[in-house]
């Protein structure tokens, strides 16, 4: 969607957290709801199964007031980690403005994290998004468990980030580099505001 | 809306042996106005009688003779008669054996016209 | 006369009946979270996911609609294009809740694809073996529960 | 008379920022080497963004770089009162000379000119003074010059001479770095996290700014907690829509949504100063180099944000366009090229039906005439050097030799070899040449001279990018189109574009044409074309020939290219007089019957039909009679044209 409405003035971006299957992507947006005021935050809407896999999207609208005069609202969105929902997975993607990549800390879970970015940029593709464009950050998730079991975030840069694009170790149970990862990904998705702007 | 069309269907029904009377939208097979006795599935028989008459339609067609404008379904315990009522419509009744059939025939006609 | 693949043998009679009397093109049971039970029509492994991911998807959202409503779940949502109709519907079983999405032709109906499908909810009820109870598919690893299933469709 | 430089403004105590750097930059460059880049200098902003701190910091660090510098600040008050003073006591006139040894001066608030019009008069005088003076004058005010009402013309015009430099509103960075400075200055620190709240806060100027930073340290004065951003904000009395960059501190609220909302309001904030900025700059630009800049200042001025890079970018496009026309027009007519229309950006249409109008009234200059293709041109021994040189400019039109004069007799084909090279030169993209005998420049001319359209009449051949004159020896005593060539053949030279000219004599045996044309036309290259040689009479005799035969006899050919000819012209003519002998017997020609044709035996055989007299007089087919062969004509077919031989 359109990031910019200047007769309007208004903002919507939509941020997507990408990312394997359970990874952290939901509980970032729950850590998120709970820290939210009440009246700056929507309904969570979470399409799950019954064990709480996201099945089709969780999503938060965040309505942060006016700024600079444009009324400004955020959308947040999971999608379903698992391959087996990529038909809905790509539906989530389109009109992204920006995405946040979850990624899995665990070692045993390196290949999920690099076949989770190779389809991220195969569906970002398909919507004609070109992935060097659209703002996006990474987060290794789980950064909580026993260190044996992880990889630390420079081991996880080297691995994942072909982009040298900003990346946070977070513990998003604990809410732990949550919201650092928020701010990153908002602060790059409104950077790109002016260029797109209509005259 | 619904009413009216079931006043106009219970003339039908007030033939002697008739059973019930039913418009249904022959296309989907769905229930319009439904003036049934106890007993009649009104759902199956919809949607039964529109694929009935699809197919007794296409048949009509593919003969030559032109698009059905009376079906008289006789069967052991009773009739099933099938007239279109216009713009995909079609009017259903059910009677048992011992039904006057010409009656039931002109109440449907005249109700027909009324409908369309 | 129309085959349709089930992971469990007693699935199919009731099926293939509905298939009989409905005429329906495609078909598709399965869980709500898109686990597949019994498919017909379908060619790729790959479209069945892609089918049940976006059925069960449907599924949700409507659900989370209605309890925005506080209203009960949809008992069935049809969407009727001109060459075709997609019959979408959410039933008990005793396996538990269970999702059927049924594509028709012009050939069929609504009507009858909702009159069969009433029909085929009692068949399967009475088809169903004592359900022993397997494990809930929480403890076992999700996804490969999933491809499980469509391994058996596609054998 | 002047107030004392505060000390305390400098350039380091200035905290730069992307809303001013461009007159940050612009004023130590002054300071640096007064009286030299932007004389005078204009800085205009809202009050209370540090224009009267950047004048002074100008002044110190100027004395600072060379002490001997007098400097004089003043605001436009004390100046008006002084002025009065002098006037009282009537050294009104000699007041300018009190500023002769200024070598700066310092004017701040020079938007209360308004309505004053003696002062305007009198410090209008003074810029002039300085200026000529070579001293440097910097005036500050709190709008742009063209927004102080009823401000005389000239002044506007002197101001715009210079650089006129605007201050924008701090952005969140400056207004962060302003915080950080007086936080320090004043020996008082608080958490980053709290200063960029405040900083998020859209303060208007820098005094606000500053007035928010002591009820912090007041605050944190009085109660001895740590002050959180939460503190911040009840303290500042932001409520939600009166101040937009902060949510409302609600109970609750951790500080971490606070701080994400902060961080968006910031990167919105500088968004969206940045398109305010990013105007502000290009109309600083674009309005010193002259342009209207309305369509830069209506978002400004309605304080409608809209899509910056998107504005600027179509702007700059239809500049370039005007650009161009300019260019265009100064061709066309060089005194509509001045029209006001070429600086305004919104009046590109406009522009362009100006160009067009004068291309309209203006038909190019004649061009080569299509009876002479370069490639027919013969070249042998006698005219190597000539159509070596014609190769050479063609290929390299205006660089190689120029100008080119071609010499030789009447009928050596010098007329065939300008019109081949102004072929050749016509085919580059773009090219315009004129190409037409000395003959015709005069006509048009005289034509021009009579119907005063002279100028048109030049610019018509100015537009040309090669000019080739034929037999300039024509011109002999026509001083006034001597004159006119004269001018001509310097523009074109200038802009390296190509002139051949041909002659019958060398230039300096050229009786008649004014000396200045001659030696210009030794200055380049100077071809001369020999009589025939034998090899290119064969040539021409066979191609004669062939044209007129189909097949040619050899030996007949041989006898025809071995008589002498002084020029190409006398050959075709005995070719074709064979030939039509020829037709009249009846049969192909042969060697005897033009032996007995041309060397006085008469042919034995019968006379029945009188021979038919030419008198070298034709009338073509097209419907043109000339008399003069010399003049070049639309000739579509050779065949029809029988000359006469000249011997």
């Amino acid at each position: 969607m359109s990031l910019v409405n200047f007769t309007t003035r208004e903002i919507t971006c939509k941020i997507v957290y990408y990312g394997p299957g359970r990874s952290g992507k939901t509980t970032n947006l729950q850590y998120i709801y709970g820290r939210v005021p009440e009246e700056r935050r929507g309904r969570m809407v979470s399409l799950a199964t019954q064990t709480d896999r996201t099945l089709f999207f969780d999503f938060l609208p965040l309505e942060l007031g006016s700024i600079s005069g444009f009324a400004t609202r955020f959308q947040l969105y999971t999608v379903p980690g698992q391959v087996y929902y990529n038909a809905t997975r790509k539906l989530v993607l389109q009109g992204a403005d920006g995405v946040v990549f979850v990624g899995d800390s665990q070692a045993r879970q390196l290949d999920e994290n690099l076949e989770s970015l190779q389809n991220l940029q195969a569906n970002l593709l398909e919507h004609g998004i070109d992935v060097r464009e659209v703002p996006y950050v990474l987060q290794y998730n789980k950064q909580d468990l026993p260190r044996d079991l992880i990889l630390t975030p420079q081991e996880l840069d080297d691995q994942l980030n072909f982009r040298a694009v900003p990346s946070y170790g977070a513990a998003a149970v604990t809410g732990q580099g949550v919201f650092e990862t928020l701010r990153a990904v908002s602060e790059r998705v409104l950077r790109k505001l002016s260029e797109g702007a209509p005259a | 809306m619904t009413a009216h069309l079931v006043r106009i269907l219970d003339r039908v029904t007030r033939v002697r042996g008739v059973r019930g009377a039913m418009l249904v939208a022959a296309e989907d097979g769905l229930v319009i106005a439904e003036s049934l006795m106890e007993g009649v599935r009104g759902n199956a028989l919809a949607a039964l009688a529109a694929a009935l008459a699809g197919r007794l339609g296409r048949a009509a067609a593919a003969t030559g003779v032109g698009s059905a404008t009376f079906v008289h379904l006789e069967a052991a315990r009773g009739a099933l008669l099938l007239v279109p009522a216009g713009q995909g419509v079609l009017l259903v009744t059910i009677t048992d054996a011992g039904v006057n059939l010409g009656l039931a025939r002109l109440e449907m006609l005249r109700a027909v016209a009324e409908v369309a | 006369m129309r085959r349709a693949r089930v992971i469990e043998p007693w699935l199919r009679e009731p099926l293939e009946r509905f298939l009989g009397e409905t005429g329906a093109r495609l078909a598709l049971l399965m869980t709500p979270a898109g686990q597949v039970l019994a498919q017909y029509g379908f060619v790729r492994a790959v479209d069945v996911m892609a089918a049940a991911a976006l059925g069960a998807g449907i599924a949700a959202s409507t659900g989370e609609l209605a309890r925005m409503l506080e209203e009960r779940s949809f008992r069935a949502l049809n969407h009727q294009s001109p060459r075709h109709g997609i019959f979408l519907a959410q039933f008990d079983s005793p396996r538990g809740a269970l999702l059927a999405l049924v594509v028709y032709g012009p050939d069929s109906s609504i009507g009858l694809v909702q009159l069969f499908f009433e029909e085929l909810v009692g068949d399967l009820a009475q088809a169903a073996p004592p359900a022993s109870r397997d494990a809930p598919a929480l403890a076992a690893d999700f996804e490969r529960d999933l491809n499980g299933s469509l391994a058996t469709l596609f054998r | 008379m002047t107030a004392e430089l505060n000390p305390r403004f400098t350039f380091d105590g200035f905290v730069a920022g992307p809303s001013n750097r461009l007159a940050v930059t612009a004023a130590r460059t002054v300071a640096e080497s007064p009286g030299t880049a932007y004389n005078p200098l204009f800085i205009y902003s809202a009050s209370g963004l540090g224009k009267t701190h950047l004048l002074m910091a100008m002044g110190t660090h100027a004395r600072s770089l060379s002490p001997t510098l007098s400097v004089a600040y003043l605001t436009l008050e004390e100046f008006v009162e002084a002025f009065h003073a002098a006037v009282a006591a009537g050294q009104g006139e000699a007041f300018g000379r009190r500023f002769d040894a200024v070598d700066i001066v310092l004017i701040d608030d020079v938007q209360f000119l308004t309505t004053r019009l003696e002062t305007q008069a009198e410090l209008l005088r003074l810029v002039t003074q300085q200026l000529e003076a070579g001293h440097q004058v910097v005036l500050s005010s709190d709008r742009p010059p063209q927004e102080i009402e009823q401000l005389d013309e000239r002044l506007i015009s002197r101001f715009a001479g210079g650089l006129v430099v605007d201050i924008g509103p701090p952005e969140f960075e400056t207004r962060l770095a302003i915080l950080q400075r007086k936080a320090e200055e004043r020996g008082v620190d608080f958490e980053r996290a709290i200063l960029s709240a405040v900083a998020a806060f859209e303060a208007r100027n820098v005094r606000e700014l500053l007035g928010l930073l002591n009820r912090l340290i007041a605050f944190q004065a009085v109660n001895e907690g740590a002050l959180t951003t939460d503190g911040v904000r009840t303290l500042l009395g932001l409520e939600e829509t009166a101040r937009p960059a902060e949510a409302p501190a609600v109970a609750g609220t951790t500080d971490e949504f606070a701080q994400f909302v902060s961080t968006v309001g910031a990167a919105l904030a500088q968004q969206m100063d940045s398109w305010r900025r990013r105007l502000h700059e290009a109309r600083a630009y674009w309005e010193g180099r002259g342009y209207r800049v309305q369509r830069i200042t209506g978002p400004l001025e309605q304080d409608t944000p809209v899509g910056a890079e998107l504005l600027i970018k179509r702007f700059e496009e239809d500049v370039e366009r005007l650009q161009a026309l300019e260019q265009e027009m100064t061709l066309l007519e060089p005194a509509r090229a001045g029209d006001p229309v070429f600086r305004d950006p919104d009046r590109v249409a406009e522009a362009e039906a100006l160009v067009h109008a004068a291309k309209e009234g203006l038909a190019p200059p004649p061009g080569p005439s299509a009876a002479w293709a370069f490639e027919d041109f013969v070249g042998t021994g006698s005219n190597q050097l000539a159509l070596t040189a014609a190769r050479a400019v063609a290929e390299h039109p205006g660089t190689m030799y120029n100008p080119l004069v071609v010499i030789g007799p009447t009928g050596l084909g010098k007329t065939h070899l300008l019109h081949g090279i102004g072929h050749a030169l016509s085919a580059a993209p773009g090219s315009l040449v004129a190409c037409l005998s000395a003959q015709d420049f005069l006509d048009d001319l005289v034509q021009a001279m009579e119907r005063h359209r002279v100028d048109a009449w030049r610019s018509r051949y100015r537009r040309a990018t090669a000019f080739l004159l034929d037999d300039i020896h024509l011109l002999a005593h026509k001083e006034q189109s001597q004159e006119e060539l004269f001018h001509l053949f310097n523009a074109l030279l200038d802009s390296q574009r190509q002139l051949v000219f041909t002659a019958n004599v060398p230039p300096r045996q050229l009786e008649g044409i004014d000396d200045r044309l001659v030696t210009r036309l030794g200055g380049g290259l100077v071809a001369e074309l020999q009589p025939p040689d034998r090899e290119l009479r064969l040539a021409v005799v066979t191609r004669e020939l062939k044209s007129r035969q189909g097949e040619v006899d050899p030996d007949l050919a041989a006898y025809l290219a071995d008589r002498p000819a002084t020029s190409l012209r006398t050959v075709t003519g005995t070719v074709q007089r064979v030939v039509g002998e020829a037709e009249l017997q009846g049969g192909p020609p042969s060697v005897a019957q033009a032996r007995a044709l041309l060397e006085g035996t008469p042919e034995p055989a019968r006379r029945a039909t009188p021979r038919l007299r030419t008198s070298g007089i034709v009338v073509s087919p097209s419907g043109g009679v000339r008399s003069r062969e010399k003049v070049v004509w639309r000739w579509p077919n050779i065949t029809d044209r029988i000359i006469e031989d000249v011997g």
